[in-house]
């Protein structure tokens, strides 16, 4: 019923929004439509938690033996959780902004979050696999019609090659559905032994479309520009929370179905990792534009995800989840720093912002804690997450170099501070100049949305236990998958 | 049977039609109304309720595969007339006669489902290519009507030649036309056989413009007026495929594992012109031209497979593909510019119109939620269930994906580029068969079922 | 060698020959006569193999009435040898080297099968004969023999649409 | 006679169609090299006929004849293409005073 | 009483909000209430631990469990606080030291604007609250929080001033070298983790020896690194000279009396693990003496008042370090707290100055001021005693202790200790003359203004040198006095293992005060040579030869610039142009571009010529033929 609804209330609110004309409602009905999502992925957490409530499984392709099963575990929870915060937040901050036919705007938001919704509650791997595409098509519109000059060919980029690896992971979905007994369904799949050999090369198969999405290094390049080309509340979806398919999509899809091949492939994918992480705070350092800045910085990122989930340790997923969350909310709070000032000031360039800690204190105050959370300081959301996982990278069981990778990969965090106080920096600190003199305080909304931001970043920084204890049993039952000790 | 009979004397109705009938919008209701008995009639003997009660000798056989397929391509037929009718109406001054033809070539799309000797497939074939040349021809001023037309006539009766040859050989290798026959060779006539069944391959991947021998496609999708193209790349090539499968059923299908290589090789390389052909185009009407040759690489997996689920694949595909087309080259017609540009900012001036081409557009490209994404599954399934030649699987989605570049450029077009491009006057009825026509796709894109379950009773 | 050998052998020559000229000539009548040359060797293999429904019919239909038309047609363009319309040189060589692999391909495909054995009967056997083939095909072929009239329709059709002037 | 040699005649008499249809250029003697590829196929299906008339003899007196039958529809058909295929030709000629087949080259690429 | 516990952190942090949150709304003294208000509330609750823990009240070991923070599979790392004599002590220092800063701080911060003198009240309630967490923390991770709390309070006082880009780069670098130490905190974490499975100081300090000697060497010295970092030591020591880019109070308090004390703490606290870690006491002895001798050598060259007091600081840490090393714990924890009076001291004494100077802070402009600020002059000089170690001033004491511990230990780590504390004696009334002796050498309009400081700022000045003289009696060493080392017995119990596993000789009665002597000695002549040099004649030229590498900070800065900011940036470039855009994007637009570019090449095949389709088709063709008879197995 709530996994049901969760995909449901966005759908029908999406569809219902093509219609209406009048842009004020527009942002109403979107608002109105996020929040009934909000309060139903809450209800699901709280009171209608019990299996029958939260899992749903119709008859749909009965031909092919593909089910229409959705379902809630810890993680779903946990994401669906994020997807229905971030859009309220997204609408909110975005209050006072115009679009240019806002209807479809709004519209296209909600059905991309449906699709997310999807992805994360589906539990049969032919509506996996739907949704997993679905979720793509409104975000493609939704790119390529607002934002920046080149977002057409960025957005293209970004689509075709997303679409390379959803299609390449079909084939591998197809193959293991024979595998399987022709079954679609996630616990035949997780109660699927395939020999080594086989499990190995299907593991790049299914991998590529997760690593393309994360995306990994080498397959990050179509993420800076989409970020900085779209519209920054699509970025905010983009990033916030399309990413997270791509891990959540290893967790769920990738590690238990394919243990022996995530296990040999554990080293090279981390070793991909690093690079990445490495790499792209490297390059944000030298980053002028905000929104690539925090693009690579969103890389680097993702990356130690990834590096925790290869580590197959209790440790570093709980950490990976707790992180997917934090990182989703804070990301949107950066966003949302980066959409007023380019908003107020006309331009994302470091070097033309400077002092605007004189003329805009809350959002200063605001954007220094969201950053700080972002670089994992303790007590914020980042440093439960990012400690969990570099312990696990640390202790990991699977690998030899769990050492050198926790080691490698905390460089990063140094690196993190570099260009996070940098950004800070070049932007609220320092004289005001020509351009920033002009400024003014910040639109109440946007604070509101960051201040819930904030809010959540110390909740969850301070008094993580819940959290932990909803993933609990997911990351248990993956791990049992995985054969390692727990 | 009923199908067979029915397009047979309603194509003569249609032609004499044009002498006693002078207005222009009966002509074209009878015709509408023909395609509209003749589903009826089709789905009624679906349903066993047969008409004509001939013996057939064994030469034709009604099963659900074909009847289901009929029904597919005269569901398709009638939305096209329902569409586009008006258009054929604007080509030349023989309306009633091109009418005749379409009932002429659903009669031979009729045969070719149904075939059990391949007499009757030559027969079907030839019904349905000879009035074709003519379509592809009938705007007769036009120098690249002309030029089409010459080139589908040449090529295609030098194809044909292919396959006579093909099935003397098959011919002298099992002495029967039965299909049934066909795996009954010779002693030391297997390399006749061989001969003869690769010749007849050539020839049929001619007919389905399958790489090397997709020449005349382009060219001829290209050349011949518009609203015939749509009719030749949809349902005509839907029913040859059909009729291909069917071939494949009794004559390839028991030594399938010696044809593999060589339909790898047809399904590899057409996948590989069409669409990387497709992406330089900037006529959308050329564009799909390619994008059919494409399409038909991926439809080549059903014979690739050849298992059951390919059948149901090939019937999904079938639906998927020509609805999606018919609808796209409909909009096309309207369009007054018909390159890339003149689609910019389509979805400004025709919001419905441009949302509708999306949809087919999705269609063409696999994405979810459309009959295309199940249909392209299909395929998938059906080459995958063989375990073998994974290479070649992954070889058809990288080539989706470029396909998804050219399809997604009339996209932009529409929706993220400014301009003026021109559209025709469109009639509200029109646009309300699109706007259905877009929800049968994404309602096959949702449950599949709907239509393939009828192939089982 | 009997004579069924020599008249093989005759007629065979005579078949490729006049094919070959049919290719080879300059002026398209000059083609079309070799052509009829050929039907009519071929129409010989008809006579030698006892078809002799199929002999006549070749001679009647094929070198009578569809060559006929085609000399009509090239009559009525006034083709004659001076539009020498042959390909370009390397086109040409190209197109004998392509037909002549694909010859080789097709015999090295087909040499060595059991095909050496089986003989055909040559001058005797009654199935070539008129009653016997007509009565087959209006008994066993006459579905598909009606169904060749929509074909004919549609090919009627076809010639008034295509070829009618406006 | 063995039914190999009808087999490489009928060959030959095929590729030197083919043949001509790749070396001319005038659409006249490309359809006419097409008409000598379809009586090759003629001529081995009689040859055929006759073949399994001989093996097949004792147990069935008609053994054979729907080879030539199915000639006798190539032939049907090869009319009403030539019917067809003239007409393309004549409209053709009549647009551009040309029966080359490059002459009109404006569909390509 | 231990329930009173989460009442010492929480009372800063309510200022901090309080003061964050509402510092438009608030005036002056309303904020400097909150804020001092706050650190003296926490320092009554912790005089009443104190107490309590000095009697012996210490129930649970002093461990307060407050939450579940994280835990995962069999692993529980609560929220917890543990009040023991080390902790209850810095506890003390802290909020004790806090308090008079804070007190001093709403006089000396007085000219900001009201909203901007909130802030620095609120950043200064959140730095007593991350300290009061490091200092309480019962386990590594609790520490740990505390440990970046400091950090990044730290960063943000460095930066108050955020309209200058020099402090804006000072407090980025602050928090960038600290971050490198807390690399080495985190992973130490994580070894422990690994290996026992909890960070619970009871539980790891109770299962260390069952680990081999190289896990526990390499956690020590990975919790030296974080060590390092915080505590200002070599190779991270340079941030924290330019870290005097802040107010001087934030000095005095964060770089000075305590957070740089962080490593000190937290080696202390490990004691236990390092004592069993031989190698890596000797490279804590090392390095702290080596970073002893480096900042005294620095600190003899420079001009700007508190620079010279952020390298005495440094050097001192070194000092700490070196009694750490040597297994004088101790002494260490002995010398952490009489630093923390003569050095907060000296840093609020120089804030007068700079006050008094309208932020001048050259000591080349000043002089003579001794006549002008009088209460400033008087206990700056008993802090310039205090550190010089002159007996019976607390400096004395405790670096004794250490000299004489690392004596024991190595005569040359004495010698080398010694100098140091010859030159530290030097520099400081170099400083002392220079600013407070002789001629004022600044401008006229700077004369006219000249004043002593008001009394929120002298009566912390007063109190600090009390302290800072008195401060030292409560170890008084067993030659002077039997049983008088009362902090040895306050502590014994948190080193106790240590002292049991590896004992510290006293030495002897003789060689204590043959060592006294000498360095009390030496200290004594340094200052007589420098109140007699610079009194004068302070050298205001800039220095030539070796003095201007000692000036320059033996181009540490520089170096550092070389070999790492400089390849870091160059590598940064080069994987954006280079390695992003003609690399990986390059392949992947190039991707996009062949198929743009085999499309435009493929196309040509449709040359629109039958004759060319048909030879293509026969080509395709023969292909199958040959592929389907010839090329099968």
């Amino acid at each position: 019923m709530i996994a049901v609804l969760l995909i449901l209330v966005p759908l029908i609110g999406g569809l219902a929004l093509f219609t209406v004309k009048n842009e004020g409602n527009a942002k109403s009905i979107a608002l109105f439509a996020s929040i009934a999502v909000l309060v139903v992925s809450l209800l699901g957490l709280t009171v209608m938690n019990t299996p029958g409530d939260l899992n749903c499984d119709l008859s749909w392709l009965p031909m092919l033996n593909s089910r229409f099963h959705v379902g809630l575990d810890g993680m779903g929870q946990l994401l669906c959780l994020l997807t229905a915060i971030s859009f309220p937040l997204i609408f909110v901050s975005a209050w006072r902004n115009t679009y240019k036919d806002a209807n479809r705007f709004y519209a296209l938001m909600l059905l991309s979050q449906a699709g997310l919704m999807g992805v994360f509650l589906a539990m049969d791997a032919l509506l996996f696999y739907f949704f997993w595409e679905l979720a793509l098509i409104p975000v493609y519109f939704l790119s390529s019609t607002w934002g920046g000059e080149k977002r057409i060919a960025a957005t293209f980029k970004f689509f075709i090659y997303t679409f390379v690896g959803s299609l390449i992971m079909l084939v591998g979905i197809i193959y293991i559905y024979f595998q399987a007994q022709q079954s679609f369904d996630l616990k035949a799949w997780y109660d699927l032994k395939l020999d080594r050999n086989t499990q190995s090369w299907l593991f790049w198969l299914l991998f590529t479309a997760f690593a393309i999405k994360m995306p990994v290094w080498p397959f990050h390049t179509w993420q800076p520009d989409v970020y900085e080309q779209s519209a920054t509340a699509v970025t905010m979806v983009l990033s916030g929370i399309m990413v997270k398919m791509g891990v959540f999509a290893v967790i769920r899809w990738l590690a238990p179905v394919l243990p022996d091949g995530f296990f040999d492939w554990g080293d090279t994918v981390s070793l991909l990792c690093l690079t990445g992480m490495i790499y792209a705070s490297l390059i944000a350092i030298r980053q002028d534009d905000l929104k690539r800045l925090i693009a690579y910085s969103s890389i680097a990122h993702i990356g130690l995800m990834c590096l925790a989930i290869f580590a197959s340790d209790k440790s570093g997923l709980q950490g990976t989840m707790m992180q997917m969350f934090s990182h989703g909310v804070n990301i949107i709070g950066l966003w949302i720093v980066a959409d007023v000032i380019e908003n107020k000031y006309g331009t994302r360039k470091l070097s033309q912002l400077g002092g605007l800690a004189q003329k805009d204190p809350a959002l200063a105050i605001l954007l220094v804690i969201i950053a700080l959370a972002n670089i994992a300081l303790p007590l914020t959301n980042g440093f439960v997450g990012e400690f969990m996982m570099f312990n696990g990278i640390f202790s990991s069981g699977v690998t030899k170099y769990g050492v050198l990778d926790a080691a490698v990969a905390l460089i990063c965090i140094i690196l993190a501070a570099v260009y996070t106080l940098n950004m800070i920096k070049k932007i609220f600190y320092g004289d005001s100049n020509a351009l920033t003199q002009s400024g003014t305080a910040t639109p109440f909304p946007v604070l509101a949305s960051l201040s819930v931001i904030v809010v959540l970043i110390f909740i969850t920084g301070v008094y993580p236990k819940p959290m932990l204890q909803l993933t609990n049993d997911t990351v248990d039952s993956i791990l049992k998958y995985m054969k390692t000790s727990i | 049977m009923n199908a067979i009979i029915f397009s047979a004397i309603w194509g003569v109705l249609m032609m004499f039609s044009g002498i006693f009938i002078k207005v222009k919008a009966v002509i074209r209701n009878l015709a509408i109304a023909g395609v509209a008995i003749l589903l009826l009639l089709n789905v009624a003997e679906l349903n066993n309720i047969v008409l004509f009660h001939i013996n057939v000798r064994d030469m034709l056989v009604f099963d659900s595969f074909g009847l289901l397929f009929n029904s597919v391509a005269f569901a398709a037929t009638l939305i096209y007339l329902l569409l586009s009718a008006k258009d054929i109406d604007e080509v030349g001054v023989n309306q009633a006669e091109y009418f005749a033809l379409i009932f002429f070539v659903l009669c031979g799309v009729s045969i070719a489902s149904s075939f059990n000797t391949l007499l009757m497939l030559f027969l079907g074939i030839e019904i349905i290519s000879i009035p074709l040349y003519i379509l592809t021809g009938s705007d007769k001023r036009n120098l690249k009507s002309n030029e089409a037309s010459l080139k589908y006539f040449l090529l295609g009766s030098f194809s044909t030649g292919i396959m006579l040859m093909g099935i003397a050989l098959i011919y002298g290798a099992s002495g029967s036309f039965a299909v049934a026959n066909m795996s009954k060779i010779i002693d030391g006539f297997v390399p006749v056989m061989m001969a003869g069944l690769l010749l007849l391959l050539i020839s049929m991947s001619f007919k389905v413009s399958a790489a090397p021998f997709h020449f005349w496609t382009p060219d001829v999708y290209d050349g011949a007026p518009t609203v015939f193209t749509s009719f030749m790349a949809t349902i005509v090539k839907a029913a040859v495929f059909v009729a291909f499968l069917r071939l494949f059923d009794a004559a390839y299908g028991p030594s399938l594992y010696q044809w593999r290589l060589t339909i790898a090789f047809i399904i590899a390389a057409t996948l590989f012109i069409g669409n990387i052909t497709a992406v330089f185009q900037q006529s959308v009407k050329r564009m799909l031209a390619y994008s059919s040759i494409a399409q038909a690489g991926f439809m080549f997996f059903a014979l690739f497979g050849y298992n059951e689920i390919a059948k149901e694949g090939i019937i999904l595909y079938a639906a998927a593909y020509s609805l999606a087309t018919i609808g796209i080259f409909a909009i096309l017609i309207k369009m007054k510019d018909y390159t890339f540009d003149g689609y910019n900012g389509l979805a400004k001036r025709q919001p419905l119109l441009a949302a509708a081409n999306t949809v087919f557009l999705l269609s063409l490209a696999g994405i979810p939620a459309t009959a295309g994404f199940f249909a392209k599954y299909y395929m998938l399934l059906a080459a995958i269930k063989n375990g073998a030649y994974l290479w070649l699987v992954i070889f058809a989605v990288l080539c989706a994906a470029v396909s998804a570049y050219y399809y997604f450029r009339v996209i932009q077009a529409m929706y993220f580029k400014e301009g003026d491009g021109q559209v025709k006057e469109v009639s509200p009825t029109f646009k309300i068969i699109l706007a259905l026509l877009a929800g049968v796709i994404i309602l096959l894109g949702l449950f599949p079922q709907i239509l393939l379950v009828h192939l089982y009773f | 060698m009997g004579i069924t050998q020599i008249l093989f052998w005759f007629l065979t020559a005579l078949a490729l020959g006049s094919a070959l000229m049919v290719v080879l000539s300059k002026n398209p009548v000059y083609s079309v006569l070799f052509l009829i040359v050929a039907f009519f060797a071929i129409s010989g293999h008809y006579i030698l193999l006892n078809a002799q429904f199929l002999a006549i019919v070749n001679i009647i239909v094929y070198a009578g009435a569809i060559m006929v038309l085609f000399l009509f047609v090239i009559m009525l363009m006034n083709l004659n040898a001076e539009m020498n319309l042959q390909g370009n040189k390397l086109m040409r060589f190209a197109g004998f080297i392509a037909g002549l692999c694909l010859f080789l391909v097709l015999v090295a495909a087909l040499k060595d099968a059991g095909t050496k054995k089986q003989m055909v009967q040559m001058g005797t056997g009654d199935i070539g004969l008129i009653k016997n083939l007509g009565m087959t095909l209006f008994r066993e072929y006459v579905v598909p023999f009606e169904i060749s009239s929509v074909l004919f329709l549609s090919a009627m059709i076809g010639a008034v649409v295509i070829g009618k002037k406006e | 006679m063995p039914v190999n040699y009808y087999i490489f005649v009928s060959i030959a008499l095929f590729c030197i169609g083919v043949v001509g249809v790749l070396t001319r250029r005038n659409a006249i003697i490309v359809f006419m090299c097409i008409e000598l590829m379809l009586n090759a196929a003629n001529l081995l299906l009689v040859a055929f006929s006759k073949m399994h008339h001989l093996m097949n003899i004792a147990r069935d007196a008609s053994a054979g004849i729907d080879g030539q039958l199915f000639v006798f529809f190539i032939m049907v058909v090869a009319a009403a293409e030539v019917s067809v295929g003239l007409a393309i030709i004549v409209m053709m000629y009549r647009n551009t005073h040309s029966v080359d087949i490059n002459f009109l080259n404006r569909l390509k690429h | 009483m231990n329930y009173l516990v989460f009442l010492i952190p929480l009372f800063p942090l309510l200022g901090f909000l309080i003061n964050g949150l509402l510092r438009k709304q608030l005036s002056k003294p309303a904020t400097g209430f909150i804020g001092s208000g706050a650190v003296l509330a926490s320092f009554v609750v912790s005089v009443i631990l104190f107490l309590d823990v000095k009697n012996g009240v210490m129930p649970n070991g002093g461990v307060v469990e407050l939450f579940d923070f994280i835990s995962f599979g069999k692993i529980h790392i609560p929220f917890a606080f543990q009040v023991d004599q080390l902790s209850s002590l810095f506890l003390l220092i802290i909020t004790g030291v806090g308090f008079l800063i804070h007190l001093y701080s709403t006089a000396y911060m007085q000219e900001e604007e009201d909203q901007h003198f909130a802030r620095y009240f609120s950043y200064l309630n959140l730095f007593v609250f991350s300290m009061l967490l490091l200092v309480l923390g019962a386990n590594y991770v609790i520490m740990f929080i505390g440990w970046e709390g400091v950090g990044l309070c730290s960063y943000l006082l460095i930066g108050f001033w955020f309209k200058n880009n020099d402090f804006n780069n000072a407090a980025n670098k602050a928090f960038v070298m600290n971050r490198i130490g807390d690399l080495g905190f985190l992973l130490a974490v994580f070894y422990i983790l690994a290996k026992i499975g909890s960070v619970t100081y009871s539980e790891v300090f109770a299962q260390a020896p069952q680990l081999s000697t190289s896990t526990l060497t390499i956690i020590t010295l990975l919790l030296f690194v974080g060590a390092t970092g915080k505590s200002a030591q070599i190779p991270l020591y340079t941030w924290l000279p330019d870290a005097m880019a802040g107010p001087t109070p934030v000095s005095a308090l964060i770089h000075a009396a305590t957070m740089v004390t962080a490593g000190i703490y937290m080696v202390a606290r490990s004691n236990i693990l390092y004592t069993m870690a031989p190698v890596s006491q000797s490279v804590v002895a090392i390095v702290g003496l080596a970073t002893a001798v480096l900042a005294a050598t620095i600190a003899l060259k420079q001009n700007d008042i508190k620079k010279v007091l952020a390298y005495s600081t440094v050097s001192q840490l070194g000092y700490m370090f070196l009694g750490l090393g040597v297994g004088a714990y101790t002494s260490a924890v002995f010398h952490v707290m009489t630093h923390a009076f003569f050095k907060a001291l000296l840093f609020l004494g120089a804030g007068s100055v700079i006050h008094a100077m309208h932020h001048e802070q050259d000591i080349r402009h000043m002089g003579g001021l001794k006549k002008y600020l009088p209460v400033t002059h008087i206990t700056f000089l008993l802090g310039c005693i205090a550190i010089a170690g002159i007996p019976p001033f607390s400096g004395f004491f405790s670096k004794d202790e250490i000299l004489a511990a690392a004596y024991e230990s190595n005569k040359i780590y004495w010698v080398i200790g010694v100098l140091t504390a010859a030159m530290t004696a030097f520099y400081m009334f170099r400083l002392y003359a220079t600013t407070f002796l002789g001629k004022f050498r600044g401008t006229h309009d700077q004369e006219h203004h000249l004043h002593e400081s008001p009394a929120a700022m002298t009566i912390p000045l007063v109190i600090l040198a009390v302290l800072a003289v008195a401060g030292g009696w409560i170890g008084i060493p067993e030659v002077f006095m039997k049983d008088g080392h009362w902090l040895e017995h306050f502590l014994s119990p948190i080193f106790a293992a240590s002292y049991k596993l590896k004992e510290v000789h006293a030495a002897d009665h003789n060689t204590a005060y043959m060592l006294m002597g000498v360095s009390v000695t030496l200290a004594a002549i340094a200052i007589g040579i420098a109140i007699t040099k610079f009194s004068k004649k302070p050298d205001l030229q800039e220095a030539d030869g070796f003095g201007k590498v000692l000036a320059n900070k033996w181009y540490a800065d520089e170096f550092y610039d070389a070999i790492v900011v400089k390849p870091l940036n160059a590598l940064s470039r080069f994987l954006d142009n280079v390695i992003e855009k003609s690399g990986i994007d390059w392949v992947v637009n190039g991707v996009g571009k062949g198929v743009q570019y085999g499309s435009r090449q493929l196309r040509l095949l449709q040359s629109g010529q039958v004759g060319s389709y048909v030879l293509l088709m026969i080509v395709g063709m023969i292909i199958l033929f040959v592929l389907q008879f010839f090329l099968k197995k």
